[in-house]
């Protein structure tokens, strides 16, 4: 199993590698500049000139998006063992996850009716 | 030591046929694009135009890098690495043919779930890092939708899954190869997760009709705005390569895999993959871009409760189907 | 690589946490400190599951839910904090009335 | 569901376009053949005694729409070849550049004098090239075809002749089908299998024998994790930008998977890939996001206080903690080969059947969390602070 994380270890680092190198080929393979502007480096706004800073504030139903977001990956990481199991414990798995679910179901329900989900 | 050195050499094997394959991919896309829309696609560069792939990218590298004023350096320049990293590394517990997967991973959907989501750190660090507001914009957008769709993504691969009783991509293919494809059988948890899946894989790599991070008529470019030359082929190179690993993982999760009679099991891996990839382009030049918020609800109005229910139907069925069903 | 060694790892990350915690005032800094020390503390959960046995394995993954919630909640009260002074100091948070 | 049927019906239709000819030939290699009444340039012909047939009535330069005909009347002489007094042009002009070719001045003509020509001037690189001159356009009517109509044909019959339509050479693509029929892209159908018990299956799942590396090479890899994990922490505690702050965490995270990958508990290292560092640092980088004030972050040397004093009692923590460590005995054991990894199964058994409250208690949790988050974030009262600064819809 070990063996099997360093194999991915070293897809990783050959991924890596790829990365790099096409960042390198092209540092090779370049065509310089003649000159260099300062307008060459203002940020792209459809050809005005840069108003402000780009940071922004965001809506805070992005926040909620995340949140639904990493509530229902907790449901689905306790549901991984439990798949695994599943035939083996027969009912009783089932219905624990059933109402596991069932109650996280009603998270969503209460979300829905007070549209916090809502992109408008 | 012989465990990094077969995991290189499968990087190495399977990450050239991926930058090929994705080669001739864009090729098949412009080709294929253009036959849809009635016109003849690229036809000077090469034999039928099949050398465009190459020229693109020997006209992208050579295109000189431009680091927007006020942008965070050392983020902007690593966000295209990162992004080529973790689109290929799902590739690593891709199970090929029943002794070809790089790195056998006992959770392997887990992983390749894990790292598939890693994807957000990316989008959102190119999106930051650029200091330009499209780009911000495009990168939160393309994190929330990335998220948002991550949660039928993860309910679809729960059906195979909980279906197969393991999380090893190896496992539900062999489980699969034994018994039946998920997609054909049976026919309600399995066909609909894959639909679930397809949509989710779609969104997940943002094309069309979930491109809105990158939405060409508001966001310019999305978080790739500000990025020429290497750094913009990287991400292009990591999108394709996501469509292309999100396929195979379809192929392996819903079709059997390497399952098929008369021929070897990688040609059966790579012609089911190769067809879903044709599929994810059909779709692509046929379909319109949703609009945000409709994006968002039927994420989370519809996609996730139906994805709800399919576990439990799945888990149901695991239950209570009479042996001879399965 | 020992228990020991483990150890050592997750009480100088969990140090490093304390001092986050006691030195940063914007609230969502307190808060990667506090995951910091969550994440030190799943070490030592982890670690003496492998080399001592038990469910130290189950336990962190019911730690890694618990910080789930618990960051949500966090972070909505630092939305919360922002949204009544406009600023998410965490000492600002003293008076702070739902 | 009419967005399903909309949707297979406008896959069926490209899919469908996809294999029939295009509308669009490349063109050097392939010409597509001209309309019948095709026509580009003019020219000034002679009628049929030979002679130029223009007689400067100016009837073409009135009607031209765009104005772009000059006509310089000659004088009226004796015609060398008739003998009959006629009268003459002395320069004649059209400016292309402006020309509608509406044909108007062809129409016009009694005399035939001006007519149309099916072949394209070259391509000019100057404005001034465009203007067709007089002996340009006299020497058109001999080097190049004529367009297919001329003044009294045209004046004779108000419509034109009848030509008989060829099939265009490519057929522009149909509409929309307008019967739904529906692809039918199903796999291959494969019968349904034979049942089977799935014991074979089940039977192959079990731990692999595992070989480690050595014990030197362990320690060195643990060390770089620990490397890592430890720079990356310090670094999230100092960095003044809270992204990058909440990036170097991910850092941390990510070392700490790789700890627990190398620990044996593969499981746990996924889902702290998936939960921890796409979750919490979403969550994280969309909580900051949220609230950062509008004008930028402008990180102040406040948000670090008396960073010496934190800085002693985490020490002392450490130092008294990693004292008790070292010395206590029987830490330094390895990896006792007894114990085999927990597998995923064993993990399940026990959250299944010796945990299930907890199980329980934790779903009961999470709802508590979801409901608690969305009304303490909720807009209450949307007045100006709480706009939306962000352009969306």
């Amino acid at each position: 199993m070990q063996s099997a994380w360093l194999s991915a270890l070293a897809f990783l680092v050959v991924s890596t590698l790829l990365g790099l190198g096409v960042l390198g080929a092209a540092k090779a393979l370049r065509v310089r500049a003649r000159k260099d502007s300062r307008i060459k480096h203002l940020t792209y706004e459809c050809g005005e000139q840069p108003d402000g800073l780009a940071w922004m504030q965001f809506h805070a139903r992005y926040y909620v998006v995340a949140l639904f977001f990493v509530l229902f990956d907790v449901e689905a990481v306790f549901l991984f063992p439990w798949a695994v199991v599943l035939r083996e414990l027969g009912a009783q798995a089932f219905i624990a996850a059933v109402s596991f679910v069932v109650v996280l179901m009603l998270g969503w329900f209460y979300v829905l009716r007070k549209e916090a989900l809502q992109w408008q | 030591m012989s465990a990094l050195g077969h995991g290189a050499l499968y990087g190495a094997v399977l990450i050239a046929v991926m930058l090929s394959t994705v080669a001739v991919g864009i090729w098949f896309e412009r080709k294929f694009a253009g036959r849809m829309q009635s016109r003849l696609g690229p036809t000077i560069v090469g034999p039928m135009g099949l050398l465009q792939p190459l020229a693109d990218v020997v006209k992208l590298l050579q295109k000189e890098d431009i680091i927007p004023a006020g942008a965070d350096r050392a983020l902007f320049n690593l966000a295209p690495v990162l992004a080529t990293i973790f689109s290929l590394g799902v590739a690593a517990v891709l199970p090929l043919s029943p002794h070809m997967i790089a790195a056998d991973l006992d959770i392997g959907v887990v992983y390749m779930l894990a790292v598939g989501g890693l994807m957000v750190v990316p989008t959102f660090m190119a999106g930051w890092a650029s200091n330009n507001k499209f780009a911000l914009l495009g990168g939160m957008r393309a994190v929330a939708q990335s998220i948002s769709y991550g949660v039928p993504l993860v309910l679809a691969v729960l059906v195979p899954v909980i279906l197969s009783g393991s999380l090893s991509l190896a496992g539900i293919v062999r489980w699969q190869s034994e018994h039946h494809w998920f997609a054909l059988w049976p026919v309600i948890p399995g066909l609909p997760a894959f639909a679930l899946y397809f949509m989710a894989m779609l969104a997940e790599a943002n094309r069309i009709p979930f491109d809105i991070p990158e939405a060409e008529s508001e966001l310019v470019a999305g978080v790739t705005t500000e990025y020429t030359g290497a750094k913009f082929t990287l991400f292009y190179l990591a999108e394709y390569v996501h469509t292309l690993v999100g396929s195979a993982i379809g192929a392996a999760l819903f079709f059997g895999g390497w399952d098929g009679p008369f021929a070897p099991g990688l040609h059966w891996m790579v012609a089911k993959t190769l067809a879903l990839f044709v599929v994810v382009y059909w779709v692509r030049w046929t379909l319109l871009r949703l609009r945000s918020d409709q994006l968002m609800e039927l994420c989370w109005k519809w996609l996730t409760p139906i994805g709800v229910a399919l576990v439990l139907i799945a888990a149901a069925w695991v239950q209570f189907a009479p042996q001879g069903a399965l | 690589m020992t228990l020991s060694h483990c150890l050592l790892l997750a009480t100088a990350l969990f140090s490093i946490g304390v001092y986050g915690l006691l030195t940063r005032r914007h609230a969502i800094a307190v808060l990667l400190s506090v995951e910091l020390m969550a994440n030190a503390a799943n070490i030592c959960f982890v670690a003496f599951s492998r080399f001592r046995g038990g469910s130290g394995q189950l336990f962190a993954l019911f730690a890694l839910a618990l910080t789930v919630a618990e960051v949500a909640v966090g972070l909505a009260l630092v939305i919360l904090l922002y949204r009544s002074h406009r600023d998410t100091r965490i000492d600002l948070a003293s008076e702070m009335k739902l | 569901m009419g967005h399903i049927n909309d949707t297979l019906r406008a896959l069926w239709t490209t899919l469908r376009t996809a294999f029939r000819p295009t509308s669009t030939v490349q063109f050097p290699a392939v010409v597509r053949p001209r309309g019948e009444r095709y026509r580009v340039s003019f020219a000034l012909p002679d009628d049929e005694n030979g002679e130029m047939a223009c007689i400067g009535c100016l009837t073409c330069e009135r009607i031209c729409p765009s104005q772009v005909i000059k006509v310089k009347p000659g004088v009226k002489r004796e015609s060398p070849v008739t003998g009959k007094k006629r009268a003459y042009t002395d320069d004649f002009v059209i400016d292309l550049s402006a020309c509608i070719q509406c044909e108007l001045c062809v129409q016009v003509c009694n005399n035939d004098a001006i007519v149309m020509v099916r072949e394209a001037e070259q391509p000019m690189f100057e404005r001034e090239d465009l203007v067709l001159g007089f002996a340009r356009l006299r020497k058109n009517a001999t080097d190049r075809t004529r367009s297919w109509g001329h003044g009294t044909m045209l004046q004779e019959s108000q419509e034109p002749a009848k030509v008989e339509k060829k099939a265009p050479a490519v057929k522009a693509a149909p509409a929309v089908a307008a019967e739904p029929r529906q692809p039918a892209p199903r796999s291959p159908s494969r019968a349904a299998e034979p049942p089977e018990d799935g014991a074979r299956a089940r039977a192959r799942e079990g731990a692999r024998a595992r070989r480690g590396g050595t014990d030197v090479s362990a320690t060195l890899a643990f060390g770089v994790v620990a490397a890592c994990a430890l720079l990356s922490a310090v670094f999230v505690v100092r960095a003044v930008d809270l992204i990058r702050a909440v990036l170097w965490l991910g850092i941390t995270l990510i070392a700490t998977a790789a700890l627990y990958a190398m620990l044996g508990a593969s499981f746990l290292a996924g889902v702290q890939l998936l939960l921890y560092v796409g979750g919490v640092m979403t969550l994280m980088v969309f909580g900051v996001m949220i609230t950062r004030r509008h004008e930028g972050i402008a990180p102040t040397a406040t948000d670090t206080v008396r960073p010496v004093r934190g800085a002693v009692v985490a020490a002392s923590l450490f130092g008294l903690v990693a004292a008790a460590i070292v010395n206590t005995d029987g830490l330094d054991d390895a990896p006792a080969r007894a114990l085999a990894p927990l597998t995923l199964a064993d993990l399940g058994r026990s959250i299944l059947v010796e945990h299930v409250l907890a199980f329980e208690a934790l779903s009961l949790l999470l709802l508590a969390a979801i409901i608690g988050a969305v009304v303490i974030a909720r807009r209450r009262d949307p007045g100006p602070l709480d706009e939306p600064t962000e352009a969306s819809r």
